[in-house]
């Protein structure tokens, strides 16, 4: 099972972003940081006990599916949408969504565009092996359009196309535009165009067929979530697991019951899954918030109290 | 006899001695190559320290002969014995059958990126597991032998075509070879080196090796020989002691052959 | 009638000229002008249409490179120098960014404390190697040997807190006893990789010395069983003991006797180094260690298949030709592609093996069937009568194979080799397809996606290309060199 | 006296096995066979035991399966709605015309380069030797990566290209403008080339599912004419100068027999180009050359053409300078002693090393992944493996046509050899 | 003199008329290699008709004044007139002047994709235009003439070196030349080859060819020369009738030189 081969090896395998800043991409010094990375640390923190056990593989949107089918990586973080197919026919497993997202646009603000609806015959770089690929052909099949696909294996080669202007705009999920933006040296000279023409639920997948290892995962990343929806924070989850008046963050941080020994960890896994780099909200604002360069709002990715669509099944 | 190169040493017959020992026994040996037969009913027995020459026309089978002595050409019926050792497909009496007999080729066949001494010393230390100094000392004992002691760490091609052969010589030599084998050694050099390789030949007929010699020198075959041996479409036509054979062919074939080359 | 003419023609010197200089026609740069540059209408216009290249390109990059700017820290900044410099229209080259990056390209994310130890491992095998590859220096050699010391001093000094003179001292030696056994080549060329693999396998990634020393052991087992077994059993058991009892060592013996040992020295710094994940390896450190180590096995491997496909025996030839034409019928990057995402499927599940070591894997087995190609050509070349010689002197195959046929074979060869080891250093630049950092793309991306120097395109190019050069047109011009040697010595 | 014994099979003994040549390489063989298969059977049992672990199958169905994605240059029609299996074809089809372009240009790079090497012109033989030592000392991709930098980076952005009122009352000229009588743009999106349009075009024939051209058809089979025509003139000019010494002069007759077919085909074909015009945010009209293909064609090209030359110069210095002064001595002028002597030797022992570096520019195609140009690793490697998780299918198929493209090419070469194979003693 | 090959044909020395015209025309000619003086002040004046040997020790230029002869190499001063026309750097008289003389190399030089025949025709059909029906009965009469007319659709590859030799002979002969050059046509022959080629040669020379030979057979210069030159460092030392030469040389050096090629 792959809990034994991660915990056997001592390390785990995380699929991640070959480069999208924010989301996952190394430093100068090759230190893996991001939306997603979090992700993965919080998964090694609550599995091996140590946020820094990860062996990060760079993935393309292209590898990405073979690596995880394949065995190479244990669990992919790496903004991959939530569909049926992949789901189904691609035997993956999603274990959640981290970030709800829909696919956008982004050209040169001097191109004089201001709708989707206006880009017939414009050349559109894209990345090969996605959802918005196929949305892509859809959306303008639909309403009647031509373009030009120039396809492209990873972000870095995408911008730096579309900066050179070899293609018109370039799209992807909005997040990623936002964040692709940011990184831009004069980011006000470009501009995401206001639809978002799909639904793209971006979450870490697992492997079909290992329920035991999905279930860790699945938890996990409910326990960031529910972390932030009760406050519990990567500078109090110390002090918190001592023991609470709330049950339910008892249960969660171990302090009452054994839900650990239920997905086969020990108490603590929550406790260090939080504390690894914080609850959801924590991550959300240091790697991809508002007050970070990409600026994104929380929108849909509020909790289900704020009105937005982050809801974390009880600790029970 | 028209050869320039006629055996000007005086040669001490009376070393030569041939015991009663059998060295060589070939009994109905055949051998095809394919859907050609090359050896036909080959019947012949050397004894050792006998000096033989084969000899006849291009093509009767000469080389194939004595390459099955050695078997570096597998015959496909009858049975050839050297030194005791019948020669089948065992591996380890081949083995054992070629570290006992030497050969020397028509184009010497040294191995050009090995010095002299390499060339000489490379055998003995990885077939025979002599060490090395003493493999370096036998070497060198018969590099004199052949004349060329000073020639040691040259490389082959720094060689002219005799001196060459006479390292071939030497190199076989160096496994101590009870029978020694000699496939037109002469034919591939120059007149005027083709006597320094007979001299060494007859130097070593002197000392009572057993050897088979295919050669067209017919001056060496006189001085020599105990018997020369004349095939013909793969079969043995004629043998004799050199003098008969010389002046008193029997068979058609051999006297035209013997015109020929003694003609031109 | 004819007497009579030759008669009246009769002729003796009785002096003899002196050699007079030549014609001013024949003579001086005139001359040379005329026969290499002016000899005729097609060449004078080729010359015209050469120089003018010549200046078009001149032209085109001498500005860019004249307006270099070497000290800056983001494209920015060097744009702003080269106007202040040379005004708002001058373009020019940006190679602060090399002097930034330097050590991105050199080691990718190599951490920077362990730098050392890429570099001890680069200088090992110059010194190691030197013995082999230039004979005919021995003396200057022993010079360049001192200054690599030196160097190695120095890395010790400038990097080492804490660097223990016991492994420089136990390197130092090895390495020495190398250079010294290394110029008898066919013998050493076997083993010596392996040392020196062992070695550099520890340096690079680190770990528990007893980790490469149990491997390395695995041979010695293997060639101690073959040693005791062969007198007493006959060669065919031995020679299957030496294949099994490496492997049952590898298998079974070799993690209790590295556990005892790192237990008995736990992590003690001459026999423990801070372990490197091969994620962190890239640049040209990366590009070194797939390149060298692909070079060192493919050539044996090589061999073998060349060896496999002459073979007599039908089976083991068609695997041999199967092989080789299957290698050399695919892309180098859909291999790489199979070794890194595919190869799990063929594997028990659960095993885990580095990418880097299975890349390494697939260049080499590329390499090696391009190699026996060039071999088998080699062999071929071989005349029949040194076969003949071999078997008539009673030396067995594989006797004869190492010491006449495969020596004479391996120089024939060189520059195919030599041109096939080029194609397999160059190569290693594809498995940036495979999401490793490699010098020219995946390092280059690196850079270019951070916000300092996004929108550099020329520079990492030309410096990545410049270096591959180098390595690649030195190695070309070595062969040269070595068969005019082996020429030279054997004639 | 021994008697006669007949092979020694009586008495077997084991070791015989081993020492015995009659059945040492059937025992090695045997020995062989059982390892290789039991490597085989271990894979594959791993294989089996993976793919059920992971629930999955191995089946080509997908291939019928709608791919749903576009392709941006696509030979064969192609739309979204086709299955896997057609994207596949139009990038195999990207794929060889790639190849089969650049080993075209790479030749004639590469034999001009080669024979200039030779040149007595110093400075031009300097040239291209730099010219071949630095292209291919450097790895490929880096030649790649570096002309689609150029094409990409250096060239003008379509809309550079525009002229607006405001930019002609004030007189100022566009950023860019196009070449070759407007009929020419080199954008950084591709180059632009006018393309061919038939006014009185014959329509079209499906066969199967590849819709053919009447008009190609036509133009291709005057082209195929013409050339016979051509050769026909040439054996006749043969055969005169057979029977009476004199060779008629015919470069005129061949020149008008090669492109007198094609031009009344295309005349009455009523023939036109049509150029690109700059409309939208792009040039329409016109054929678009992408320059992922540029990129990947020129920098293969360029590559691969350094070694051709230099196995130009080999072929040609292998030729001993005996023969060019036989040749001479015989009266032969130099360009007939090229064409009469050297070059049908050089031929020889050029051709085998080309067909090599053919099949390896053939497969450094596939790098086309660097530059997005939609080859078949783009395709089926590419995108189709990923939106359908098919990997192993994928691979396996893409290795095997692969496989399959070198063993023609490479058997193409073993007939050539053996049919031009000196004849010696 | 040791050469076993001397010449053994009757010699007919009643047709080897020489002619008062003159075939080849050298006056005070010089050619530098760089700044080496390889021939210095070459005067030679050769009769229709003549058969000149040249000797000389290596290097001493022998082989670049035939070449000279033909404008394989270019000289530096002074002039050539062959056959009347003068050797500049006129395309159409060089081109004029090879298409008279024919040119016989040590290494015979063959076109080895070609037949013998093709070998044959070749220049003939592109340089004379020459109808291919009438070069091939040509070729196929000179063929004759140096007696291996079977081997016409043979490739160079499968002749013996002889054969390979009398082959060129007969190329150049196709092309009708009225002056032959040899350039040490036996040097790279077997003993046995040897003598086919100087057959060869000598019934040319019957005919009444002219010819330049530069060999040291000198059996056959005896034989066949109406004069021997001998030159040394780049000039004519001496040159005198064969018998004169051999039996009473003056100069020094051709003393020198003889004792060495008929000593050894
Ligand atoms: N490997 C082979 N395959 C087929 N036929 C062969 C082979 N080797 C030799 N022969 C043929 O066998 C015959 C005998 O060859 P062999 O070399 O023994 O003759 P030989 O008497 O040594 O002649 P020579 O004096 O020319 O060396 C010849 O007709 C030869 O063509
Ligand atoms: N292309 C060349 N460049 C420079 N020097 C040359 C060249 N060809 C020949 N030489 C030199 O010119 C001299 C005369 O050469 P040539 O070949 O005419 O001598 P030779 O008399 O024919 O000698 P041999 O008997 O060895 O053929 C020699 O010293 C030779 O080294
Ligand atoms: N751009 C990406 O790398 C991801 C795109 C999209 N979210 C997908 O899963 O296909
Ligand atoms: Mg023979
Ligand atoms: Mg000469």
């Amino acid at each position: 099972a792959t809990l034994d081969d991660v915990k056997a090896r001592g390390e785990l395998n995380c699929g991640v972003n070959t480069g999208l800043v924010g989301f996952a991409a190394p430093d100068a010094n090759g230190n893996w940081q991001g939306f997603d990375v979090a992700i993965c640390k919080a998964v090694a923190a609550a599995v091996l006990g140590d946020a820094t056990k990860i062996k990060y593989v760079p993935t393309t949107s292209e590898t990405r599916f073979t690596a995880l089918a394949s065995g190479e990586i244990d669990v992919l973080a790496r903004n991959t949408t939530w569909t049926f197919s992949r789901d189904t026919d691609l035997a993956f497993t999603f274990t959640g969504v981290n970030y709800y997202d829909g696919q956008g646009f982004m050209v040169k603000k001097d191109l004089g565009v201001t709708s989707a609806k206006e880009l017939d015959g414009a050349t559109v770089c894209i990345q090969t092996g996605t959802t918005t690929e196929l949305n892509l052909a859809d959306f303008f099949k639909v309403n009647n359009m031509s373009y030009q696909p120039v396809a492209i294996q990873t972000n870095a080669e995408g911008e730096q196309q579309f900066l050179a202007g070899a293609c018109d705009a370039y799209t992807t999920d909005a997040s990623g535009l936002a964040a692709t933006r940011a990184a831009f040296a004069s980011p006000d000279d470009y501009i995401i165009l206001p639809e978002i023409i799909s639904k793209e639920p971006l979450g870490p997948l697992v492997r079909q067929g290992d329920d035991q290892w999905a279930d860790i995962n699945r938890w996990v990343l409910n326990a960031l979530v529910a972390a932030e929806e009760y406050g519990v924070t990567s500078a109090n989850v110390e002090e918190l697991s001592k023991g609470t008046d709330n049950p339910e963050i008892n249960r969660m941080l171990g302090n009452e019951g054994d839900l650990g020994a239920m997905i086969g960890l020990d108490k603590d896994w929550a406790k260090r899954a939080v504390s690894a780099s914080g609850n959801y909200g924590e991550i959300f604002a240091a790697t991809i918030g508002e007050s970070t360069p990409i600026g994104l709002a929380r929108g849909l990715n509020a909790q289900w109290t704020q009105g937005g669509l982050l809801y974390s099944p009880p600790f029970r | 006899m028209a050869d320039p190169h006629a055996v000007t040493r005086e040669i001490n017959r009376s070393q030569m001695q041939v015991s009663e020992e059998i060295a060589i026994e070939i009994v109905k040996m055949n051998k095809w190559y394919g859907a050609f037969h090359v050896l036909r009913d080959i019947d012949l027995t050397v004894n050792r320290g006998e000096r033989i020459v084969i000899a006849g026309p291009s093509g009767s089978g000469k080389s194939t002969l004595i390459r099955c002595i050695n078997r570096l050409e597998e015959h496909q019926s009858g049975k050839i014995v050297v030194d005791g050792i019948e020669l089948t497909s065992d591996l380890k009496n081949i083995d054992k059958v070629r570290s006992e007999v030497g050969m020397v080729f028509q184009h010497f066949n040294l191995f050009p990126h090995l010095t002299i001494l390499e060339n000489c010393t490379l055998a003995p230390i990885w077939v025979r597991k002599v060490p090395k100094k003493e493999a370096e000392a036998t070497a060198m004992h018969f590099l004199e032998k052949v004349k060329i002691p000073e020639q040691a760490n040259k490389y082959p091609g720094q060689l002219s075509g005799g001196q060459q052969q006479r390292v071939a010589i030497a190199r076989s030599l160096c496994m101590k070879p009870r029978i020694m084998l000699f496939d037109e050694p002469t034919s591939a050099l120059d007149p005027e080196m083709i006597k320094e390789v007979l001299d060494t030949m007859i130097e070593l007929a002197e000392e009572g090796m057993t050897m088979l010699c295919v050669t067209h020198e017919m001056g060496f075959a006189q001085a020599v020989a105990n018997r020369v041996i004349f095939m013909d479409q793969g079969q043995i036509v004629e043998q004799n002691e050199p003098t008969e054979f010389f002046n008193n062919p029997q068979s058609e074939r051999t006297k035209l052959f013997l015109s020929q080359i003694l003609g031109h | 009638m004819s007497d009579l003419h030759s008669e009246s023609v009769a002729f003796v010197r009785d002096t003899m000229l002196t050699p007079q200089s030549p014609p001013a026609s024949q003579a001086g740069a005139i001359k040379w002008l005329r026969e290499n540059l002016f000899s005729g209408p097609m060449n004078t216009i080729l010359t015209i249409l050469g120089v003018g290249i010549v200046v078009y390109l001149v032209n085109l990059g001498l500005p860019w490179f004249l307006h270099s700017v070497w000290n800056a820290n983001s494209l920015a900044e060097c744009r702003s120098a080269i106007t202040a410099t040379w005004g708002p229209d001058a373009h020019g080259a940006c190679w602060a960014m090399i002097r930034e990056r330097w050590s991105q390209f050199m080691f990718g994310f190599y951490p920077n404390v362990f730098y050392w130890r890429p570099i001890l491992a680069l200088l090992l095998l110059f010194v190691a190697l030197a013995p082999i590859l230039f004979a005919e220096f021995s003396n200057r050699l022993t010079i360049a040997g001192g200054v690599v010391a030196a160097l190695v001093v120095w890395l010790a000094a400038s990097y080492g807190e804490w660097l223990p003179v016991g492994i420089l001292a136990v390197v130092a030696a090895i390495a020495g006893l190398l250079a010294v056994q290394g110029t008898k080549w066919p013998h050493n060329l076997i083993w010596f990789p392996i040392v020196y693999a062992g070695i550099a396998f520890w340096l690079l990634w680190g770990g528990s010395i007893f980790t490469p020393i149990a491997a390395l052991a695995g041979i010695v087992v293997g060639w101690l069983a073959f040693r005791i077994l062969a007198p007493i059993a006959g060669n065919i058991v031995a020679v299957t003991a030496a294949v099994v009892a490496p492997v049952l060592w590898w298998y079974f013996g070799s993690e209790p006797v590295i556990d005892l040992l790192s237990r008995a020295l736990p992590r003690v710094e001459p026999f423990w180094l801070p372990p490197v994940d091969s994620d962190q390896f890239g640049g040209f450190v990366l590009a070194f260690v797939i390149g060298l180590t692909g070079i060192a096995f493919s050539l044996p491997m090589g061999i073998v298949l060349a060896l496999g496909r002459r073979s007599d025996m039908l089976l083991v030839k068609a695997l041999c030709v199967g092989f080789i034409e299957f290698i050399r019928g695919v892309p180098l990057i859909t291999l790489l592609f199979t070794a890194s995402l595919l190869l799990n499927y063929f594997l028990p599940p659960g095993t885990n093996f580095d990418i880097i070591l299975r890349v390494i894997i697939m260049v080499t087995l590329f390499s090696a069937a391009y190699i026996a190609e060039v071999i088998r050509g080699g062999l071929a070349a071989l005349p029949r009568g040194q076969y003949e010689a071999a078997d008539a002197l009673g030396l067995d195959y594989w006797k004869a194979q190492r010491l006449i046929i495969m020596p004479q074979a391996l120089k024939i060869s060189i520059p195919g080799i030599v041109s096939s080891f080029i194609g397999l250093f160059k190569d290693t630049t594809l498995v940036v397809f495979v999401a490793l950092l490699d010098p020219l793309k995946g390092i280059t991306d690196a850079v270019r996606a951070s916000i300092e120097w996004k929108g550099i395109y020329w520079e990492p190019y030309i410096f990545v290309g410049a270096i591959f050069f180098l390595v690649c047109f030195s190695m070309s011009r070595y062969s040269m060199y070595l068969e005019n040697r082996l020429k030279r010595e054997h004639r | 006296m021994a008697t006669f014994a007949d092979t020694p099979k009586a008495n077997f003994r084991l070791g015989m096995l081993i020492y015995d040549t009659r059945y040492r390489s059937v025992t090695i063989q045997i020995v062989v066979l059982f390892l290789f298969m039991a490597g085989a059977a271990w894979l594959l049992n791993n294989l089996f035991t993976n793919l059920a672990e992971r629930g999955k199958d191995l089946s080509f169905s997908f291939l019928w399966y709608r791919a749903g994605y576009d392709i941006n240059q696509t030979l064969i029609p192609y739309t979204n709605d086709d299955t896997h299996f057609r994207a596949m074809l139009v990038g195999l089809v990207n794929t060889l015309l790639v190849a089969f372009l650049g080993c075209v240009a790479a030749t004639i790079i590469g034999v001009v380069v080669g024979v200039l090497r030779l040149s007595s012109n110093w400075l031009v033989a300097r040239l291209m030797t730099i010219y071949v030592e630095i292209f291919r000392n450097v790895p490929v991709l880096l030649w790649i990566l570096v002309t689609f930098a150029i094409f990409t980076e250096v060239t003008p952005q379509p809309r550079d290209f525009k002229v607006t009122d405001q930019m002609i009352a004030e007189g100022q000229e566009p950023a860019a403008s196009m070449l070759l009588f407007d009929s020419v743009a080199i954008t950084n999106r591709g180059t632009f080339i006018p393309k061919i349009v038939y006014s009185r075009s014959l329509g079209e024939i499906h066969l199967g599912f590849l819709p053919i051209s009447i008009d190609t058809l036509l133009v291709l089979a005057s082209i195929v004419f013409g050339v016979l025509v051509f050769r026909a003139i040439g054996n006749n000019a043969t055969k005169v100068q057979e029977a009476t010494g004199v060779r008629p002069v015919t470069w005129w007759k061949r020149l008008l027999a090669l492109f007198g077919p094609l031009l009344i085909v295309l005349v009455a074909l009523g023939f036109s180009l049509q150029r690109p015009t700059l409309g939208g945010f792009n040039f329409t009209g016109g054929v678009l050359v992408l320059n992922s293909f540029m990129a990947l064609w020129i920098g293969l090209t360029l590559y691969t053409a350094a070694f051709i030359a230099e196995i130009v110069r080999a072929g040609i210095l292998a030729i001993s300078k005996g023969q060019t002064e036989a040749a001479y001595a015989l009266g032969l002028r130099p360009g007939r002693t090229m064409n009469l002597v050297i070059l049908p030797q050089a031929l020889r022992v050029i051709i085998p090393p080309l067909i090599s570096q053919y099949l390896n520019l053939t497969k450094n195609s596939s790098l086309a992944i660097a530059v997005s140009y939609m080859d078949l690793r783009g395709t089926l490697g590419g995108i189709t493996l990923n939106q359908t998780g098919r990997e192993l299918e994928c691979m396996l198929l893409m290795m095997l046509i692969y496989l399959v493209l070198s063993l023609l090419i490479s058997s193409g070469m073993n007939v050539y050899n053996n049919a031009v194979r000196l004849k010696e003693r």
